[in-house]
């Protein structure tokens, strides 16, 4: 403890800080991540099925889903926070707090993991699915059955890379009072010139992106039998 | 033509384009298939086979014509009427389509879900179709881990999955060894006898033809060029492209080009004729060498000789020498055409030319 | 809540630094069961929107200025309940030792955010390098009416002021960035004048209109303004920042 | 004009200022784009082909890449910005300013961009590969020759993603006096209530959102001949 | 084996493991090819033929044994040394592996990209291979616009571009129809016979292994089972899957099963048996079946024949029902074994039960 002290001397009194950061950013990232994961799959598989050639060929659907992300992938995440306030409001109550974030860390990162899925639905085999056709499977089941299945592993790649930056999205997340460990790293580690406290943040934030990645890396391998 | 027919291609085109390119990869195609029939469709790479098949279920939408399946016009179907009419027809693809992230029991348990079967039921019945392509011990792996072969033989298990009323094969035997590919037309032909199920066959290996099509149809640059029953296509065929199929299968024009080399020690002469004979049916009852020799002292020495029986009626074709008198053999190839025995004289050309 | 008047638990909005002169208070204030919940925020704009939507009940962040900006943009009612402190800004250097040592086109950084921006323009006006135009109450790098040396400008993340002093020549920082980096007060090349003109720029507690009259209110401000409160703050800004509840300005 | 006037008013006067952001962002955007698409095809190719069973399978080179885009992807960008700035001096002379915001953000984007190459050219078939070193092709021409022709449709795809991702990032810029249409909205726009100036930065940003979406579709379709 | 060996594979044994599963594919296989051979590589889907021949250019690196490639330790070799050596091995794949982001043409000319040919010598070249399998016409369409047999003759196309001395071809005409097949099979051997290119061609098609072999291994379960030059593997086979293979390309066995079906209408008794007549070589040229009746008064009924030319030697395969008195018979019988014939006397089984 007292060679922690030396090389922590500003963290080693904050340990409580330390534990509720990271509570604070695991519960932001984990709760934006389901929700923010379900939006932006609905989305990226509504891209995939409605695009041209697409099984539910639809060029209106298309093109709102398609402007609509883009147009949330335009607002700087700060103006989003402050644009959503009352969305924000009505959805948790309050618009300040960790809670009150994940509304607009959602909003931000939806659109992005959209766009991640269509990219990684858009390589799945045009053969695969025209074989799912021919065996007269519909929408519902050629989504989940085959889109889902055939991609997963792409699907698993792309979320881990969402979720990787995700955690860093939640560094903002301190402009409305949402702490957790990015803003520990920031606005109380780096603004007050406690490096100690950066550092030690960072390592809490480098241990979760190593076991996301590890973990998203070993899933996907499982699920990858194409070699 | 007196069955009912099951699969009815109206005047079908297709046509697809590709940056201002423009390829007519069907054309103005009319093809009826009757309840029950294994219907062969053979042709160049490239005739337009798959196009024209894929129409069949609407994977591909033809630019023009009528599609009328089971009396349903397959064109006019809304989503959920065209799933259930897929339901009954069956697809082989020539590329196979597995599906990667699935081992091969489950591929081929794909078309059951959602069938009403029970788990157990799903999983013998599974098990048996494994069985039947000769793939039990991998239905645990996945497609990545298979050989060609083996691949193929997972999509043939899936397009039977379902009990379909109609397969559609596109080169379903074309990976596979002659054995496996027997035992594959075995079956397709055991379904076809047993369940009346309505086979498209569309191969390359004329011998699979012969083997278990009643009916062919002869594609050239997206047009139907000749169809017609199995035996009066191969004993008659009116196209040359159906000729060449013909003879590329039995083999005759290399077997005649490497007889054409040994011409000269054969010694031809107004002795000595070269003649190929081609009969269907009842002539090879008859003893027919046999009979040459004694009615008019001719000696047939065959040179290449391909008798078999399709559809249960022999056909004949046979490249001898025929030795005698020149009016004994005159005698002897009027009693041959007598006998309805098609007559060639073979012409051998310069051997070093040829 | 809204009823916070009945309640003994307040919620003060508050910027980072200011948590440890808040937390002597808020141990204080237990003790007369009065239960203070600090919400820490990083983005100026935040705290206002939370108290006029009754997220918080008091802030303590902004000065006046900013405070009459904020409710003409935004149509609201907030009010300033007390004085907090003053906090100066000042112009620091690690490469010069003087004003008069800055040279022609030498980089000066600057607060980004509106308020601190137009006083830092103000303070480089009071020590005679450039002329804003006087009728813009904040003005930014455009109002600049004369800028004889071409001083080149540029705004910036006022957390990022210390830092920048590595590559400009000067900066203008925040006291709360300024004690982080331990830069000493005695070295500053200029600091802003303290006289009536600070007056709107001394911070405050504020709160809605409607709690004006507050009694829980009345003894939070009562245990702020003490004389451990004032040696807190000069102890957390170096003697940069002034208690200024007492404040005589001339 | 006065209608622009009546509904921009704060905007109408900071014509000149419009222009300098975008340029900004532009010119950040471009800069970084160039730079991190480099250094970031570079380690993402560098994955690929060092991962086990890749074409220069090397399990120590490819341990550092995979471990050293982890660690700069768990830095949070604010941070990134003082942590670098050293370098930043080195390399452009000063840490503040547009061009100094490059190369944070170059650090801050590359590692993603890598990410996003590496599981673009993870779909590229084995197969072709396999066919490509049959006919005696080295590393550099299955490099260049196969992976990066093969997987352009989906580097196009990924690379939008990240150029949108990027513009987001140089609202950060904003922070060492990057200046840029992000900092515009935010800190001019936003900070002192001025909607109208937000509201134009981010219908700029709109546009060039739409336009590198658009285009990004447009080249992605024309070279993906997979169907 | 006079001729210089150009492929050694020695002791060659590959095993994929997966998942604690192990597949033994190649087993303690060795093979010798001469320089100038086409030789055949035959077998059951699965049996290990696509692994094995992966070994001789190193995509597959096998478990345990040696490959000699043109006087090299393929597997000893520096990478710069396997790529070189790579170059004048030609492979066509069993599934294309085709560019799908290049053109036809594009994918032809990809192996000589660093050929050191110029542009213009490139573009002729592709050209010409393009002609060579028919696909001028799509030189500029995209491997996803192609028919099956279209991307397959790319691929042979894009195998030759580098005028390989061994061209490896894993089934590469299993999807074309028989006279593309023949074509390039034609090619093949003129490549061959011309430029003295060895291939080794894996397929299932005994047809394509009748035209252009001259040497033969049949893969059972990861070994080599049998292996010979062409006529004996076929006029004698030792093993009961080289017969089956044998006899599936011939058909006897389904003609066999036909026959059988209306032997009852045969009327077989003592003075008619049924015979399986099989001879190699010299036996055609002399007129068997009319010397046999010239000598015995044995009439001989061809039910089912096939007599082919294999490497320029006849080998002939008959199914006949002999009549005439039962020691007139046993005489024409001796007189066959004589001749060299192989003798089989079939017994058809109850009709009912076949
Ligand atoms: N990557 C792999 N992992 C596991 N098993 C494999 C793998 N590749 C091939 N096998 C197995 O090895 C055996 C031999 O496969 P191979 O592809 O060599 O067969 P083949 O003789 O070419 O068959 P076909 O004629 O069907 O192409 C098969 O049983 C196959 O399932
Ligand atoms: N998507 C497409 N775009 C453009 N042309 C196509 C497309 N699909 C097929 N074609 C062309 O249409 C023609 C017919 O193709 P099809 O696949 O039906 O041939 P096929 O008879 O099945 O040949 P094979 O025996 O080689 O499989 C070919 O010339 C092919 O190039
Ligand atoms: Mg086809
Ligand atoms: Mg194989």
């Amino acid at each position: 403890m007292s060679i922690f002290a030396k090389y922590f001397p500003n963290a080693v009194t904050m340990k409580s800080d330390f534990l509720q950061a990271t509570w604070e950013t695991i519960y932001m990232t984990l709760i934006t991540a389901i929700v923010a994961g379900v939006i932006g799959m609905a989305i990226g598989i509504g891209l995939i099925v409605t695009q041209p050639g697409g099984i539910l060929e639809n060029r209106v659907v298309y093109n709102i889903l398609d402007k609509v992300v883009n147009l949330f992938r335009s607002i700087p995440f700060v103006i989003l926070l402050a644009v959503i306030a009352p969305v924000t409001r009505i959805i948790v109550g309050t618009a300040i707090g960790t809670t009150a974030a994940i509304v607009p860390l959602v909003i931000g990162s939806a659109p992005f993991y959209a766009r991640q899925i269509q990219n990684a639905l858009t390589e799945v085999d045009h053969g695969i699915i025209e074989a799912a056709e021919a065996v007269g499977s519909g929408p519902i089941a050629i989504i989940f059955r085959v889109y889902l299945r055939e991609g997963l592993a792409d699907i698993i790649r792309s979320s881990v890379l969402t979720l990787i930056s995700l955690i860093d999205l939640t560094a903002m997340a301190g402009a409305i009072g949402g702490g957790g460990l990015g803003n520990l790293a920031i606005n109380v580690g780096y603004s007050r010139f406690e490096s100690d406290v950066t550092f030690l943040a960072m390592l809490i934030i480098l241990v979760l992106v190593f076991a996301i990645q590890l973990l998203g890396d070993l899933w996907a391998r499982r699920v990858d039998h194409t070699a | 033509m007196t069955k009912e027919p099951i699969i009815q291609l109206n005047h079908i085109d297709v046509t697809f384009h590709n940056k201002g390119q423009t390829v007519k990869a069907v054309q103005d195609v009319s093809l009826e298939v009757a309840r029950g029939d294994i219907y062969g469709v053979v042709g160049y790479s490239g005739a337009g086979k798959s196009t024209l098949v894929r129409v069949i279920n609407r994977l591909q939408r033809p630019t023009a014509g009528t599609v009328t399946v089971n009396g349903q016009n397959i064109l006019a179907l809304r989503s959920s009427e065209l799933r259930a009419a897929r339901k009954k027809i069956g697809m082989i693809f020539q590329h196979f389509n597995l599906m990667n992230a699935r081992t091969i029991a489950d591929n081929v348990d794909y078309p059951l879900k959602g069938s009403g079967l029970s788990r157990k039921e799903r999983h013998d019945k599974v098990a048996r179709l494994l069985d039947l392509v000769g793939l039990s011990e991998k239905a645990q792996d996945y497609p990545a881990q298979l050989s060609g072969g083996q691949k193929q033989r997972v999509a043939i298990a899936r397009a039977l999955a379902n009990d379909p009323e109609i397969l559609i094969s596109d080169e379903a035997t074309s990976a596979l060894d002659p054995k496996t590919t027997s035992a594959i037309l075995e079956l397709l032909k055991r379904l076809n006898k047993e369940l009346g199920l309505t086979v498209v066959l569309i191969t390359h290996e004329m011998d699979a033809v012969k083997e278990i099509c009643n009916k062919v149809a002869v594609m050239e640059d997206g047009a139907i060029i000749e169809r017609g029953d199995l035996v009066s296509i191969f004993s008659n065929p009116q196209k040359p492209l159906t000729r060449d199929f013909i003879n590329t299968a039995t083999q005759i024009d290399q077997a005649l080009e490497k007889i054409y080399k040994q011409a000269k020690g054969l010694g031809l002469d107004d002795h000595h004729q070269l003649v190929q004979l081609k009969y269907v049916g009842a002539s090879t009852d008859a003893p027919l060498i046999t009979e040459l020799f004694k009615r008019y002292q001719v000696v047939s020495n065959i040179l290449y000789g391909n008798v078999e029986i399709l559809q249960d009626t022999p056909l004949g074709n046979l490249v001898v020498v025929m030795a005698g008198e020149p009016d004994q053999l005159e005698q002897a190839w009027q009693y041959c055409r007598d006998a309805g025995i098609q007559l060639t004289f073979l012409k051998p050309k310069d051997p070093e030319v040829a | 809540g809204k009823s916070a008047s009945s309640s003994k638990t307040v919620k003060v909005g508050i910027m980072g630094t200011d948590e440890k002169i808040w937390n002597p208070i808020k141990t204080k204030l237990a003790k007369q069961g009065i239960n203070i919940k600090l919400v820490t925020f990083t983005d100026y704009n935040q705290p206002n929107a939370a108290l006029s939507n009754h997220e918080v009940d008091l802030n303590s962040f902004q000065h006046r200025y900013f405070m009459n900006t904020w409710n003409k943009a935004h149509k609201t009612h907030i009010v300033a309940l007390a004085n907090t402190y003053l906090a100066p800004l000042r112009l620091y250097s690690k490469k010069i030792k003087n004003v008069s040592d800055i040279k022609k086109g030498d980089q000066i950084t600057i607060p980004n955010d509106a308020t601190n921006e137009g006083r830092a323009l103000h303070l480089l006006e009071s020590a005679g390098l450039i002329k804003v135009n006087d009728k813009v109450a904040l003005p930014t790098p455009k109002n600049i009416t004369q800028n004889k040396l071409n001083l080149k400008i540029t705004p910036m993340d006022a957390a990022q002021t210390p830092r920048s002093l590595s590559d400009a020549t000067a900066a203008v920082i925040n006291n709360e960035f300024a004690a982080s980096a331990k830069l000493n007060a005695k070295t500053a090349l200029a600091r802003e004048k303290v006289n009536k003109a600070s007056k709107p720029y001394i911070n405050i507690i504020a709160a809605n209109k409607s709690d004006k009259n507050n009694a829980t209110f009345k003894k939070i401000i009562k245990a702020y303004q003490t004389e451990a409160t004032k040696k807190n703050i000069e102890k957390a800004y170096d003697g940069l920042s002034i208690p200024a509840w007492n404040l005589k300005l001339k």
